[in-house]
């Protein structure tokens, strides 16, 4: 017998749902993250998860994002697609967000310090986007990513947008 | 200790280290084990528990692949329930193993019993039930598909199943220092189950002295390669924030009532998720995860799983030491977002 | 018709014969079928259960284990629970299929569901179902140390297991023209289980003229030479009290129901059962029977039992019609005997 | 590994036991044939089990007993020792026992008719007693064995002194 793993991917997924016996559906935050990726503006920074101050973030990365930093690390995992992560170690972290801050930040323009390198993110791929950097994101076309980190400015909350709420 | 080696350790003077292994039994060439006031005992069949206010019989695979979560996991956060009478509460440097103490009918009428277990002691006389009762061919991390039987009279035994060190890892899987990623060469090969998924890495490409921070793997390869079945291992770490992919085939083999708010992000294929009541054990709700899917389990709630095929869960924890206080103060959320 | 071939049949207009097979799935090969408005699908490791206010899933081997005895025993007296959420419920010609009916918090929620189908409509299906749900290596009716693996995709068949006839004796095993008592040379060789059962056969000597009369067997060793676990047959028969003896191992495959109190003599070793409320399905009671014990399940519960050394167990029914119209007016009593 | 299966006797039985979770422990009526046969007297026929009319007596088969017959089979099981079964095949069963009447009865002395033959039991061994016909039991050693048969003038009813009834 043939094995085929189901990933899902922008164009082709599948939602499953909460049946509901005794309970309210909202309970269960149930969402997709391609669905969620899909319907968003590109690098809208849409929380799909959250634990007190933690969240994972969903979003579609087409062209380039902003430059963005954060006060400790984050994760990104490439869903669908191709995406290029661009790093620079900041000459000034501190300036750049404050450290005791959380979450992402969008830098006004273009970071100042040296270039660490490069990385290309296909499905699957988990990177690092280290504390004391900066990273912009770019995908030549439409990919999906999600993002483990706090919640910060940039992350955008639409639950009732996204989410089951009917049983 | 949970999916966290910083949680705190809250001893305390009344937590029993009262455990005992016992004779061998003729018949079936078994230790017996004595727990506090619990007895266990296993046959060919089935493990045989004993407590003040009654008894209670479970198959022992079934117990087996429970009790090896709950000895990998260090008990876990909140409640490991091997079924719907035993199960352990994890109080994180205490536990407390009960019967019948989140099942109505036991409650009601008064049959239930509980102890409260120094963490180190209960897990020492776990540990050496498991290595006892574990016969050679079978592996309780395994999918049934994947491993001998559990049946039968004294046969050997398994170390290597059951001493697996759970993965984790401090910063993110494959950085230099941290948990290195899984290859063929040390013993990782990809499961059948996935055969077909990708094991391409990602290009990686640091300019000279950001090697250490530069850094990328595959994920989902990773996790094709994992050899155990429902057992969350850390690969990625935000503060308190915790990521524990882990790959899932057949049934999950305990009914895990959370203490905390935890986050489901299906990676594969699907999932079927009963869940109950984390007091009551009553029906809840049913939630099927596909690919992409993300949900949370409430904080009051216990759920088991089911996967046809071998799948990539998510499981996102939030070890926070804080969520222990709120916890015994009763002020942990039940739910982490509202809307 | 249950274990007596004398039960009454009643059958109603409104009992809903609409079932059909469907297609093969590609993936597993196995069929998926329509009862009415609840669907059965089975992949490598469990069956899919549909019905309109809900779904649920079952591990293959408990189910056709359960779907086996409900097929064998013709429904059987009263509730066959497959699991703490599906099963039938016999009115002798028209069978109540379910869904949560027994279950407090499908019921509080109003999630259950149930259709009432014709006997012989809703048996053809399931014949169907488990025919082609059974590989080649699984016998459903066999203890777990005795037999293949249920898992995997659709790979042969096995009709002989699937096909046994229930024994029926009218008078008594051994009789004339009734059913034969069990040898070597019919097919029924001793269970390694019980090897050291002795076959000896009683001195029967009839005057001549009543060599059909002066009659006697081993029942023991008939029972010894069982090859199946879990199905009682009828070996004796006063009136329409039927000494239903039976073999045990392992775990019963169905949490039964009883619409009638049902004895138990235990006559070799020792079961554990669990019994349960009937209609909630909560805990009321253990009871450890050992060799000469006899008990009754009242009316108003659902016991399963545990049997780790194959053991010889007399169930004693009452098959008698009046009981269907007790029970039809709620007036059958729930304990045989009070005092 | 050598397997023992385990059977009860007159002098080397163990009982089990009902443990209550929310129950009463006499909704069970659960009693042990041995230990019912060894305190009760000899050919005393107690009932173990009751459904509506029919019942299963237990007795102890010590030396010979009454003479019995009964309008409907009956069926015994040795379940310890050695029992000796003889029938009659009654000249005028009617006159014995009436053709409505239900369960054994004792005869008053020897019956009249035809001799059927003979059986001996050991543990496990069933006999039909059948229709139309009277038995004596006998047993050289104490025996004991079960009776399916229906509530007669010969079954005792002890059940508060037999089963369980402390949860
Ligand atoms: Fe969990
Ligand atoms: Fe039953």
């Amino acid at each position: 017998m043939t094995i085929t793993t189901r990933f899902g991917s922008l164009r082709d997924y599948e939602k499953g749902r909460v049946t509901i016996i005794n309970d309210n559906p909202r309970n269960y935050v149930f969402s997709n993250v391609f669905e969620v990726a899909d319907t968003s503006a590109p690098y809208e920074r849409i929380a799909v998860g959250k634990n007190f101050e933690y969240v994972i973030e969903a979003f579609r990365a087409e062209g380039d994002s902003p430059w963005y930093s954060a006060a400790h690390d984050e994760f990104v995992v490439a869903m669908d697609g191709e995406i290029e992560v661009h790093l620079v170690k900041l000459d000034d972290p501190d300036a750049v967000v404050a450290p005791d801050s959380q979450g992402a930040h969008r830098l006004p323009g273009d970071p100042e310090g040296r270039k660490m390198g490069r990385i290309v993110l296909r499905r699957g791929h988990m990177a690092m986007l280290p504390v004391g950097s900066a990273y912009r994101l770019s995908a030549a076309e439409p990919a999906a990513a999600i993002m483990q980190t706090i919640l910060g400015p940039e992350t955008v909350e639409k639950w009732a947008t996204i989410c089951q709420t009917e049983a | 200790m949970a999916m966290s080696n910083d949680t705190p350790t809250i001893t305390r003077d009344d937590a029993s280290k009262d455990t005992e292994a016992l004779g061998l039994d003729n018949a079936t060439g078994y230790r017996a084990f004595r727990v506090g006031s619990f007895g266990f005992r296993r046959d060919e069949y089935f493990a045989h528990i004993t407590f003040p206010s009654g008894n209670h019989v479970m198959s022992i695979d079934a117990f087996l692949r429970a009790l090896m979560r709950d000895v990998a996991w260090g008990f876990f956060y909140g409640t490991v329930n091997f079924d719907h009478v035993l199960g352990t509460v994890n109080h994180y440097g205490t536990v407390t193993m009960f019967a019948g103490k989140f099942n109505d009918a036991y409650t009601q009428a008064g049959r239930d019993h509980e102890e409260l277990f120094d963490s180190a002691a209960l897990m020492a006389i776990f540990k050496e039930m498991l290595a006892d009762w574990t016969n050679e061919g079978f592996d309780p991390f395994a999918a049934p598909m994947e491993t001998g039987l559990a049946w039968g009279g004294k046969n050997g035994a398994n170390p290597d199943a059951i001493g697996r060190e759970r993965v984790t890892a401090k910063r993110m899987v494959g950085l230099p220092g941290d948990t290195p990623v899984r290859t063929d060469e040390i013993g990782f090969p990809v499961n059948r189950q996935f055969a077909d998924v990708p094991q391409d890495a990602p290009t990686v490409e640091p300019e000279p002295g950001f090697e250490n921070e530069v850094s990328a793997y595959n994920l989902f390869a990773y996790l094709s390669r994992s050899d155990v079945t429902w057992n969350p291992s850390v690969c990625s770490v935000v503060g308190e924030s915790l990521f524990c992919p882990t790959s899932e085939e057949y049934i999950l083999p305990i009914d895990h009532g959370n203490d905390r708010a935890e986050w489901f992000l299906q990676f594969s294929d699907e999932i079927d998720w009963d869940v109950k009541d984390r007091v009551t054990g009553k029906p809840r709700a049913r939630v099927k995860m596909k690919a992409g899917d993300i949900a949370c389990m409430p904080a009051d709630i216990r759920h088991t799983g089911y996967s046809t095929k071998r799948s990539m869960l998510l499981v996102w924890e939030n070890g926070s030491p804080k969520i222990v206080d709120l916890i015994a103060s009763g002020e942990a959320p039940v739910v982490p977002v509202t809307f």
